[in-house]
C-alpha cells in the first residue's frame, strides 16, 4: 500500500515508459511547475502497469491511461500523468473510473499541449479550472 | 340578467406570457374558477400574431377544465396597453495606456516575490551590458525557460544588476525557480516586444494570497521613480488601475501616461411637467433619475441626434413603430409614440485597456437604460377579431391590465383594500392601486427580468443571454471535487458518476440535465453579489419608483397590502429583497398566490372574469 | 545660531504607538535624518506613564544611528492634544416571540422535503389518535430514531394523516429516511417541550441550496392558515423572520406573534454652532450625522442622563477625567471636558430571541458610537520634566500633531503643497490642511482602527478583541482540506504537515504560526465583507469628514494631495479604498512614505524636527 | 488496489473487530446518515490491520487508529472510521499519517460521542467544520 504513504512529499506523480521521449516529460513537467505543484517521476517498466485492468495490455491509449490512473493512485495528491513509449500522455485522478481519464494527448502533440498537460494535473491539485 | 351560468375565459396577453382563466359566471354573479394555462406569447404583445398563443391556453385552460370549446360564452382580452420596452448600454469611460506605460494584466503564475527597479534590456543583448546600474530584464517571445535563466544567471554571475524580468511565455515561475538570485518576474507580456527599452521600469510580485502594495501607491510610484509632485499626479492613475494586482511592471518613459477618459455619449432631453430637462447620459443613473423624477409625468424622451443616447431611443422608437405601423389595416390617424418612462442603472463592463500589452482588462463604467415607449394605437381589435373567428366565441376587450390584476391579486388569501399590486415582467414592472373607496390607478415603469438579465450578462462579460438568464433564475453551486458540488448556501450535494472536466472547479448553476459552468475567472460569491445586486438594482429600486406613482400623494405609507405577481414574482429571491425594501415602511408584502393556487400567475387573467362578472348585465 | 550641527530628536506620543526620529541640524538648518524608532505607548496618551515608551523609542533611535544620549543636544516631544476616543454601542431593535410562534433556527441537517400542514400532537398520543385531519407530530426529549419512526409510520398505517414533525434531537435526516410515507421534518428543536399543542402548524422543508418559499411569504401563511387580512398583518413579521431558512414551523395559537420592537435608548444632544440639537440615537446613523454635520463645529454632547446615550457619554468623558483628574499637581484650574465629535455607525448584532424554542438567533439593529473628547488641560509638562531627567537633555514640548504631520508627510517623494494629511490611527482619524501660503488647519474625528476592530468583532459574534483585530490585519483562507487552504483571491497554498483538525473547513487568519480558526459559522465572503463593510463605514467616512473639515470651504475638489499616515494606513486594503472614493474630486491620495524610507509611519516625530530646525534661532 | 475501486458507491468505510458492541457501531453510523453521507460496515477479523505498522500489534488506541487508517484507504471518500472489540472507535482520513487520527474516543463514551463520531466522519466528506 504504497499509495499514500505519508512520508513522501506531496506530488503530482508521472509514470513514464522506458525511452519516453524526453522533452515530451521536460514540458508536461514545466507545465505543473509553473502552477507551483511538484512532480514526482516514476520509470515503469514494461507495459505490466495495466495489471488492474488485464485487457489493456496493448499499446496506445489504453496503456497510457491505465498507467495514468496507476499514477493517479500512488499520488498523495490523487493526481497522476503518464507518457508512454512514444510520448503519449493522459492525466489521471485516483477517484475516476480508470477508463476515464481527465486529458489525454496523442504522439503527434506540441510543445503548448504538453505544458497543458502538466498545468492541467496541476490545477486539479489546486482546484482550479482546467482550461 | 341571464338565468344560467355563463362559461367565460380571460386571458392576459404579456410580453412573455399568455395565461388564461375559466370559470363559471352564475345569474347572481358569483364565479367558479374552473382551470388556468399558460404558454409562452407569439409574437409581439398587442400584435395580430398573439392570436396562436391565446388559442393555445384557452384550449389548455378548457381541456383542464374537462369543457369544450362550443360551450364557451365569452372571451375577454386584456386592453394590453402597447407598451415595449428598449434596452441600451453605454459605456461612459475608457482606460487608455500610452507609450506602454504599464502592464497590469494579473498573470494567475508570476514569478518570484518583491520589488525591482531598473533599467529595461532586452534579454538578448544582455550578454554585452557591463555590470553598473540595476536592470529589468525584457525577454522576447521564443525563449525557452532554461535558456532564459542561464542567460540572466551568467549576468548576474559577471556582476550584472538583474532586478526583475518581464516575460513573454507563462513561464514566470520556471524561471523564477532557475535563477542564482530571485527577483520578482511578470511573464504572459503578450505584446512583449512594445515594452519600451532603455527606460527605467518597476516590477513588483507581492506573496500568494496578497495584492502589490508600492506601485499601487502613487507616493509608491513617485519614490521608486524620484517623481516631482507634477509627475506624481499624472502617475496617480497608474497606482489606481494597479490596485487589487499581485503583480504589475510600470515603465517609466517620457510621456506615457494612463488616463480614464470619459466617452462624450450625449444628453437625454426629458420633457413632462410642463418643463424640458437635459441631463448628460454620463453623469450616472442617480443625476438622470433625479431629471426623471422631476420631469413626472413624462411626456416623452429624446436624445441629442448624432450621440449615443439618441441612437438608443431613435432605435427602441423605432421597433415600436414597427408593431404598430406595419398592419395596413389600421392606419389612419397618424401614430404618436411617446417614451414614458426612462430606468438609468449604474452598471460597468469589463473592456480591453487600449494600448495594454497583455490584453489588460479594466471595469469601465457604463450607464443601462430601458426606456417605456406607448402609443396612442392598439390593435388588439384584430386580435380579437381573429380569436372569435377561430373558436366561434363573443371576443371582448376587457380593462385596463394594472387595474384587472389588482383585481386578480384580491383572490389571494389575506389581502384586502386598500391594496396595491406590483407586476414583475420581463420589460416592465408594472405597479397599480385599489383604494378603499374602488377607485384605482395604474403605471408601467421601464425595466424589468429583461434588464436583470442584460445585466448580469455584461457585467459578467458572459455575452450569452441564455447563461445569464440561468444564472438569475437558480442558485449557484461551486464544483470542488469530480463527485460533489457545494451550493451558494454552503451545503454539499455530492454525485455517483465523476462530474465532465469542463465543469471542474468552476461556478456552475444546476440545471437538472447537470451543472452548466459560468465562463468566469470570478468566484461564486462575486457572481452572486452581481447578480443579486442586478435584481435590487431594477427590482427593488423600480417597486419603489413604481409604488410611489400609485400611492396618495407619492407617500408609500399610504400603503397596506402589496401583492408581487408576475414572471420574476417567481424568483427565488426578489420578492424577499423588496419586501426587506418595503418593510421599513409598515407594508405588508408578499407574492401573490391567486385564487389561493395559482401563485403569482394568472391575476390579470381572473381578474378580467371577475371584472366581466361584477358588470355582467 | 549655533555653529556646529545639533542632533535632537522628535518624539510623537500617540495613543498606541510611540514614535521618535534622530536628526542632526546643521548650522544653516539643514537636517540629515539619522535614525527611527518606534514602540507601543506605554500608560494613557498624555500622561507620565508614557516616559517609559518615550525612552525606548529615543534610545532605540539612537542606537540605530549609534549615538549616544549625551550627544543629545534635545528632545522635541508632541503637544499630545489630550483626546481620546471612546467606544460604544447600543442594540436598538429586539425580536421577541410570543406563545411560541414559530421556530426558525436553520438546523443543518432537517428530513425530508416540503410544506406539511396540520395540528399538533405529541409523539406519546398519537397511537390514540383516530384518522382524521392532518397532524404534526412533535417528538419530545430522549426518544430514539428508529421509535419514532415506526410510531410514526404505525400511525399511518392505522389511517392517521401525518405531514410532518418537529423534533429535539438532531435526528431529522434518521427518521425521515425511516418513514414509509416521506414528510418535512424539523429537528434540534432544544425546547420542543414548550411546542403548542393541538393548534395548527405549518412545517416546511426546501431542497438542499434552496431556501423556503411559503412559510417566508405573508401570503403564503396566509394560504396555509386560512387567515383574514388582518390576522395576515399580524404574521408578516413573521415571514419575515423566516426570509432565507431552509426550514421553518410556524404554530398558529391564538394570539401568538413575533414582533421586532424598538429599544428606547435615548435621545443624544449636540452643541454647537449657536444652537442645540436632539436627535433620537434610534433613528440610525443617518440621522444623527446629519445633526453632527449641523452643529458643526460641535462644543458638546450629552446623552439624557437615565437612558442607555446618557450611560455611554458619561462612561467616556469619567474615562478622560480620570486621565487628567488623578494627578495632584496639575490641579488647579476646573478641568473642562467636551466632547468634540461623534462618529455614529449603523450596525448589527446577532442576538438571541427572545422567546425562540430552539435557540434562534436575528441579527438587531445596532448603532456603535465613537466620541471624541478633549480637554482644556494636557499633563505633557510632567511628561517632559521626566524624559529631560532621565536622559539629562532638555526637552521641548513642539507643535501640534496635526500641523507636524503634515511638515512629516511632505517628505513624502512627490508630495507638494497644498497638502492634507489623514493619520489614521487607533481611536482617531486626524486631519490637516497645509495650503500655498503656508496657513494649516488640523482637525480630530472619532473613529479609526478601534472601531473598526469592535464592529468586526460584534458583527460576527466574535467577542473576542484580538481574533477581530487579526482579521482586519490580514487577508483570509479557508481550510480546503488537511493540507491546503484557498487564500481569498483565490490561490492555494498546500502544507507539507497536515493542519490540526480544529481548522479543517474552517475560515482562517494567517499567521506565521499557522492558521487561525474563526469561530463562526459563515462563509469566507461573508467575514470578508464584513471586514470591508467595517473599514468603508469608518475609514472612507471618517476621510471625507475630516477632510471637508481642513478643505478650504470645506469642498474637497480645493485638495490637491492627500497623504495616508498612522498605523492603520498599513492596512492592506484601506488606503485603497480611500484613494477610490476621493479619486472622484481630482485628489491625488496614496500612502505617505515618510522620509523616502518610511513608510506612514513617523510623520510627527520628523516633522518636530523638521519644525524645530526651520524654527531654530 | 481495492481502496479506490471505482465500481462502489462512494461511502465513508467503517471497519469493525468481530464483537464490536452493536450500539456503538449504531450510532457511529447514525451519525454519519444524519449529515448524509453513506457508510460501508465491514467486518476485520483479527488485529491484523495493523499490519502496515508492526510495531503496534498491542490492542487499544493504536490498534484502532491503524484500523481506521485501513478503513480511509479503502474508502473513495478517503475517510474512514474504526470500532474495536472493546468499542473504542476512530475516525481517520487516508492522505493523514497513520498515528494521526482525526479523532478517536474510548470504551467509555457516551452516545453523543458516538454520533459525534459518526458526523466528524461525514463533515471531513462534505468540507465543514467538524465541530
Ligand atoms: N422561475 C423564475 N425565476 C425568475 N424569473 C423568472 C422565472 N420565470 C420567469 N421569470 C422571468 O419573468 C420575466 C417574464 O415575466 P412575465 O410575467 O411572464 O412577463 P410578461 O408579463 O411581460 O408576459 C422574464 O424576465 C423571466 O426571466
Ligand atoms: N499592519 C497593520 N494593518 C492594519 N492596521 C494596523 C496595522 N498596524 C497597526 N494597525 C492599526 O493601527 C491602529 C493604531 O494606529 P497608530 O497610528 O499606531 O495609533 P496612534 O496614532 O493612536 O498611536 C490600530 O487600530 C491598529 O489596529
Ligand atoms: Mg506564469
Ligand atoms: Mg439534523
Amino acid at each position: 500500500m504504497t499509495h499514500s504513504d505519508p512520508g513522501s512529499r506531496p506530488a503530482v506523480v508521472v509514470h513514464v515508459r522506458p525511452g519516453a521521449p524526453e522533452r515530451v516529460l521536460r514540458e508536461i513537467c514545466a507545465g505543473a511547475e509553473e502552477e507551483g505543484v511538484p512532480t514526482r517521476v516514476v520509470t515503469v517498466p514494461g507495459r505490466s502497469a495495466g495489471e488492474q485492468d488485464g485487457s489493456m495490455r496493448s499499446t496506445g491509449e489504453h496503456d497510457v491511461t491505465a498507467l495514468a490512473h496507476a499514477a493517479a493512485a500512488s499520488s498523495r495528491l490523487d493526481v497522476g500523468i503518464a507518457v508512454d513509449a512514444v510520448g503519449a500522455a493522459a492525466v489521471h485522478h485516483g477517484k475516476l473510473p480508470a477508463q476515464r481519464p481527465v486529458t489525454t494527448v496523442e504522439t503527434d502533440a506540441t510543445v503548448a499541449d504538453w505544458r497543458r498537460v502538466g498545468r492541467t494535473a496541476a490545477r486539479i491539485v489546486k482546484g482550479l479550472p482546467l482550461s | 340578467m341571464p338565468d344560467r351560468a355563463r362559461l367565460v375565459v380571460g386571458v392576459d396577453i404579456g410580453n412573455s406570457t399568455t395565461e388564461a382563466c375559466l370559470a363559471a359566471v352564475a345569474p347572481d354573479r358569483t364565479v367558479s374558477y374552473l382551470g388556468t394555462d399558460l404558454t409562452r406569447t407569439t409574437g409581439v404583445k398587442g400584435t395580430p400574431d398573439n392570436t396562436d398563443g391565446v388559442l393555445t391556453a384557452v384550449r389548455g385552460a378548457l381541456r383542464r377544465a374537462g369543457r369544450a370549446a362550443a360551450e364557451l360564452d365569452a372571451v375577454l382580452l386584456n386592453e394590453a396597453t402597447p407598451v415595449i420596452s428598449g434596452l441600451a448600454m453605454e459605456t461612459i469611460t475608457e482606460t487608455i495606456i500610452t507609450e506602454s506605460t504599464m502592464i497590469g494584466h494579473n498573470p494567475a503564475t508570476p514569478g518570484g516575490q518583491g520589488l525591482g527597479v531598473g533599467t529595461t534590456v532586452s534579454l538578448t543583448e544582455l550578454d554585452e551590458i557591463d555590470p553598473g546600474p540595476p536592470v529589468v530584464c525584457v525577454v522576447p517571445h521564443g525563449w525557452d525557460f532554461e535558456d532564459i535563466a542561464s542567460t540572466v544567471n551568467a549576468a548576474v554571475g559577471r556582476g550584472v544588476d538583474v532586478v526583475a524580468a518581464v516575460l513573454a511565455g507563462d513561464d514566470a515561475v520556471l524561471v523564477a525557480n532557475r535563477l542564482t538570485r530571485p527577483v520578482p518576474v511578470v511573464d504572459e507580456v503578450a505584446a512583449v516586444e512594445k515594452v519600451p527599452l532603455g527606460m527605467l521600469a518597476a516590477v513588483e510580485v507581492a506573496a500568494a494570497g496578497y495584492t502589490i502594495r508600492t506601485l499601487s501607491n502613487t507616493y509608491g510610484l513617485a519614490t521608486v521613480f524620484g517623481l516631482d509632485p507634477d509627475q506624481t499626479r499624472h502617475v496617480s492613475p497608474v497606482a489606481r488601475a494597479l490596485t487589487g494586482n499581485r503583480s504589475a511592471v510600470v515603465v517609466r518613459t517620457p510621456s506615457g501616461d494612463v488616463t480614464d477618459r470619459r466617452i462624450p455619449v450625449g444628453t437625454l432631453e426629458l420633457r413632462g411637467s410642463g418643463k424640458t430637462l437635459r441631463v448628460d447620459l454620463a453623469t450616472g443613473a442617480e443625476e438622470i433619475m433625479d431629471a426623471v423624477a422631476r420631469a413626472q409625468p413624462l411626456e416623452d424622451a429624446h436624445g441629442e441626434p448624432g450621440t449615443h443616447v439618441g441612437g438608443m431611443l431613435a432605435q427602441v422608437r423605432d421597433t415600436m413603430a414597427d408593431v404598430v405601423g406595419q398592419d395596413g389595416e389600421e392606419a389612419g390617424s397618424p401614430v404618436e409614440i411617446a417614451i414614458n418612462d426612462v430606468l438609468a442603472v449604474d452598471t460597468f463592463v469589463p473592456a480591453e485597456v487600449r494600448g495594454g500589452l497583455a490584453g489588460e482588462m479594466h471595469l469601465e463604467n457604463a450607464v443601462a437604460l430601458a426606456a417605456m415607449v406607448s402609443t396612442s394605437r392598439s390593435r388588439m381589435r384584430s386580435v380579437a377579431e381573429r380569436v372569435a373567428e377561430e373558436l366561434g366565441v363573443a371576443t371582448l376587450i376587457g380593462g385596463v391590465e394594472g387595474k384587472m390584476a389588482v383585481r386578480g391579486a384580491l383572490t389571494t388569501p389575506g389581502v384586502d383594500r386598500p391594496v396595491a399590486v406590483l407586476d414583475l415582467g420581463g420589460g416592465s414592472t408594472d405597479a397599480a392601486e385599489l383604494d378603499r373607496e374602488g377607485r384605482d390607478t395604474a403605471v408601467h415603469v421601464a425595466g424589468a427580468g429583461e434588464l436583470v438579465t442584460k445585466l448580469i450578462d455584461s457585467e459578467l462579460a458572459l455575452d450569452d443571454r441564455e447563461v445569464a438568464e440561468n444564472i438569475k433564475r437558480s442558485p449557484l453551486a461551486k464544483v470542488e471535487s469530480f463527485f460533489h458540488v457545494r451550493h451558494e448556501d454552503g451545503t454539499v450535494q455530492f454525485f455517483d458518476e465523476p462530474l465532465p472536466s469542463h465543469v471542474f472547479a468552476r461556478v456552475v448553476t444546476l440545471a437538472p440535465e447537470g451543472p452548466t459552468p459560468i465562463p468566469t475567472r470570478h468566484g461564486l460569491d462575486h457572481v452572486r453579489q452581481i447578480r443579486r445586486e442586478a435584481k435590487r438594482r431594477v427590482f427593488v429600486v423600480n417597486a419603489v419608483r413604481a409604488l410611489r406613482q400609485v400611492a396618495a400623494g407619492g407617500n408609500l405609507r399610504t400603503l397596506d397590502f402589496v401583492v408581487l405577481l408576475g414572471g420574476s414574482a417567481l424568483d427565488f429571491e426578489i420578492p424577499e429583497m423588496i419586501a426587506d425594501a418595503l418593510a421599513g415602511y409598515g407594508i405588508v408584502c408578499g407574492t401573490g398566490n391567486v385564487l389561493g393556487t395559482e401563485g403569482p400567475r394568472n391575476a390579470v387573467a381572473s381578474g378580467l372574469v371577475a371584472a366581466h362578472a361584477a358588470a355582467a348585465p
